[in-house]
């Protein structure tokens, strides 16, 4: 059961996140990308892990994809119609590449790897509670740093969308 | 002063808006309760006002020119309706009465109103002395032309 | 079937955000390929967390999540300056330290 | 097996009776709008006019379906569905009912309790605001796509004021079961005051309360739609069966909605006196049913209520109220959570 849903779950979302790096539409991307999130999360889902499935869900398709939306909602869409020039990097190159990269990865998954089987899994895996516990007890510098992060991003992206209106007006 | 008057901070629940969103909020519930005043038209028709108080509330619709018992026109031609015309609308040509008009020494030889400027204020039925021009309660006219509406003598005398 | 077939998958969602960072020219699409890198290492690690039992794995993600985050804010930011700038939104356009 | 043929049967039973609220609810909309306008509302169609929403489903099926020029047709067409699904989906982990026990099996009436619960509604109504986006990029229309661009601002802004209101109470109450979140609200204070999370939590409830609006895109932030400046906003574009069910997924979230408020706030299907909260009779059930379809339904009357008694916020004045109110006072009201739980450790 588990398996085949792995199976059907990770084949869709490398199909739909092909589909989000060849579209030219980005508001299509933005569509596959939200399909290729909400597969992963599935997986996740079906890995016990369902707190991080849900923050998942919450955290890419509720929020970083809506973002995404807005700026292209507020860009021209006619200007980005005219995005249909080769690339700076020919997709060939840009294939071989990404190719040999998997290639690279698969390796150790391969040979240093044993074919795993799963240890016994404790009655809460993947709730919330289990994951804070640990987390709080073991990374709270972390925490604090990730914090301070968001913080600074919040920050930095009111400065950097002002100085652009600036640039604009003067 | 007046600006003075601006700066004057109100308390925190006028500012914050509390106070009006419960007011909102009561008024609209009390609505809820009170008695509704729809017509059920097809069963029910709609009961006009009272006669005494009618004719304060008459529609006011296309002009006419009122006649005597011979059939002449009352107008007497003394312009005080083309004068009191907000929106001069109302053009007579005056003339000398024709013989056998005893009881006066003018009358309109043509008596136009362009219906398109009229704005119904019912100013001309009150300045009239001899009471020749009143408003009926006919709806507004409605032709294929501009020309169309331009009501000459015969026509208001007609209505 | 092996857990193992996740980390091929993981891997190869790690290789096509690669591509799309590589050859996109749109930067709304490339910051999207960067989001796809990030979730294949995402996937890695929740899938070694099943194998080990291990809660270490999803903290990591939780940690990812995070930095996907405020990258994805700096970047769509940036992405509005610029294109206040350039009226444009392709890479070739932010040439404005070329000589 | 039997279990299973239950469990089922429970499914099916909330989702029907979930699916034949939306049309009640348009009725009350109008009648209710009527009333505080001084009139008397549909009352044409059936005793006090009561069949006039299936009048409007007539009607609206048997339109022509409209698919305009130049629209983007994919995204045109499945964008109202992603309006509704996720407001139907989001009603999964709403628990109905107390436990009742039929033919030897215990059976939870909630059709799915999730290690996750609450956290998991948060996330499903998070994808609402795709449909009103999709469908106003698809519309090809600058109306449609102003109100696209006004709903994922005011998604993305409501959400943080809304997800921080909840983590007050799931820290108050120490669990993300909304199961369990019920039980810990079925007893009393001194006799009398039901021990409701309104009472523990009431800023977090207003905070939830005014997100909530926001979130479901009802007067007075009815902003993507605002008729009288945006004719319409997402749906300008939509007719027939495709603007129903944009319809529909409004009042489906807003369903969904009142029930999680209902939920969290108010004790879910407890009321102390009434409802044992322990016992698994049939009875019992059916009278907690009932409870919180009362509770949901008051809820539901609010939010018609505020509909027509406020008037919208201006676009900069709805930021306002989130930015700069909300989130700092539902921090604010974090850090003053956290310090009542560790009060034994702190003093």
């Amino acid at each position: 059961m588990y398996e085949i849903m792995w199976l059907i779950l990770g084949i869709l979302s490398v199909i739909s996140a092909i589909l989000v790096v060849s579209r030219i539409n980005p508001v299509y991307s933005a569509l596959y990308l939200m399909l290729f999130f909400a597969s992963v999360s599935g997986l996740f889902a079906f890995l016990g892990a369902s707190f991080v499935a849900v923050t998942q869900l919450f955290i890419y398709i509720g929020a970083i994809i809506v973002l995404f939306l807005f700026v292209i909602m507020m860009l021209n869409f006619e200007e980005l119609k005219k995005l249909q020039r080769p690339p700076l990097f020919s997709p060939l190159k840009g294939l071989i590449l990404s190719l040999a990269l998997f290639g690279l990865l698969c390796v150790p998954i391969y040979f240093g790897l044993p074919s795993a089987h799963p240890r016994h899994l404790p009655a809460d895996f993947g709730s919330a509670k289990w994951i804070a516990r640990d987390m709080y007890i073991q990374y709270p510098f972390a925490i604090e740093l990730a914090s301070v992060l968001i913080i600074a991003a919040l920050a930095g992206a009111f400065v950097i969308a002002r100085i652009g209106k600036k640039a604009k007006n003067s | 002063m007046s600006n003075q008057k601006l700066n004057v901070r109100e308390p925190w629940y006028i500012r914050w808006g509390i106070l009006g969103l419960l007011k909102g909020i009561a008024l609209t519930i009390k609505h809820f309760f009170r008695p509704k005043f729809t017509v059920q038209y097809p069963e029910v028709t709609h009961t006009p006002l009272p006669k005494e108080e009618a004719h304060q509330w008459k529609p006011r619709g296309q002009h006419r020119l009122n006649v005597d018992e011979q059939g002449r026109v009352k107008c007497v031609a003394c312009l005080l309706c083309q004068t009191a015309c907000p929106s001069h609308c109302i053009e007579i040509t005056p003339g000398p009465a024709p013989e056998g008009y005893g009881d006066r020494d003018k009358y309109p030889i043509e008596f136009k109103i362009d219906m398109l400027r009229c704005i119904y204020c019912g100013m001309c039925e009150e300045a009239c002395p001899c009471d020749a021009i009143v408003l009926t309660d006919k709806p507004y006219p409605v032709t294929y032309s501009r020309e169309g509406m331009i009501f000459n003598k015969e026509k208001l005398m007609q209505n | 079937m092996s857990p193992n077939f996740l980390l091929y998958i993981g891997a190869a969602l790690f290789s096509i955000g690669t591509f799309g960072v590589l050859s996109c020219r749109n930067t709304l699409i490339l910051l999207m390929s960067i989001e796809i890198m990030l979730t294949g290492v995402s996937l890695s690690l929740v899938t070694f967390s099943w194998i080990w039992a291990n809660s270490a794995g999803q903290i990591f993600v939780i940690f990812i999540m995070a930095v996907a985050a405020g990258e994805a804010a700096i970047g769509l930011a940036i992405i509005m300056a610029f294109y206040r700038l350039h009226k444009s939104v392709q890479t070739d356009k932010a040439e404005l330290m070329k000589g | 097996m039997s279990s299973m043929v239950l469990d089922a049967g429970k499914i099916l039973l909330i989702f029907a009776v979930f699916m034949q609220i939306p049309p009640l609810l348009i009725y009350l909309e109008r009648k209710i709008c009527a009333f505080i306008q001084d009139r008397i509302g549909p009352n044409r169609v059936g005793p006090f006019g009561i069949l006039q929403p299936l009048a409007d489903a007539i009607k609206l099926i048997t339109k022509e379906s409209i698919t305009p020029k130049n629209v983007d047709v994919f995204l045109y067409t499945v964008a109202p569905l992603f309006v509704m699904v996720p407001a139907a989906i989001s009603f999964a982990v709403v628990p109905v009912g107390a436990d009742v026990k039929l033919w030897g099996h215990t059976l939870q009436l909630q059709i799915a309790d999730f290690h996750v619960g609450i956290l998991f509604f948060l996330a499903i109504t998070s994808l609402s605001v795709y449909g009103l986006t999709f469908g106003a990029w698809a519309s090809n229309n600058k109306y449609s796509l102003y109100g696209g661009i006004r709903s994922t601002a005011q998604m993305i802004s409501y959400e943080v004021a809304m997800g921080l209101a909840v983590i007050c109470v799931l820290m108050s109450s120490g669990t993300v079961y909304l199961r369990e979140m019920v039980f810990a609200q079925s007893h009393t204070y001194f006799g009398f005051l039901p021990a409701w999370n309104v009472f523990h939590q009431p800023l977090a409830f207003v905070i939830f309360l005014i997100a909530a609006f926001a979130e479901t895109n009802r007067l007075p932030f009815d902003l993507p739609e605002a008729e009288s400046e945006l004719v319409g906003g997402y749906h300008t574009e939509y007719s027939g069966m495709k603007f129903a069910m944009f319809f529909m997924g409004e009042y489906m979230a807003m369903i969904s909605m009142s029930a999680i408020m209902v939920t969290l706030f108010f004790g879910g299907w407890t009321l102390p006196g009434v409802v044992d909260a322990h016992s698994t009779t049939v009875w019992n059930a059916l009278l907690s049913v009932v409870v919180f379809g009362i509770k949901t339904g008051a809820f539901l009357i609010f939010f018609i209520w505020i509909r027509w008694t406020l008037p919208r916020l201006r676009y900069d004045q709805l930021m306002k109220l989130g930015w700069k109110v909300l989130i700092p006072l539902a921090l604010m009201n974090l850090f003053f959570t956290a310090i009542w739980g560790l009060r034994d450790q702190i003093f």
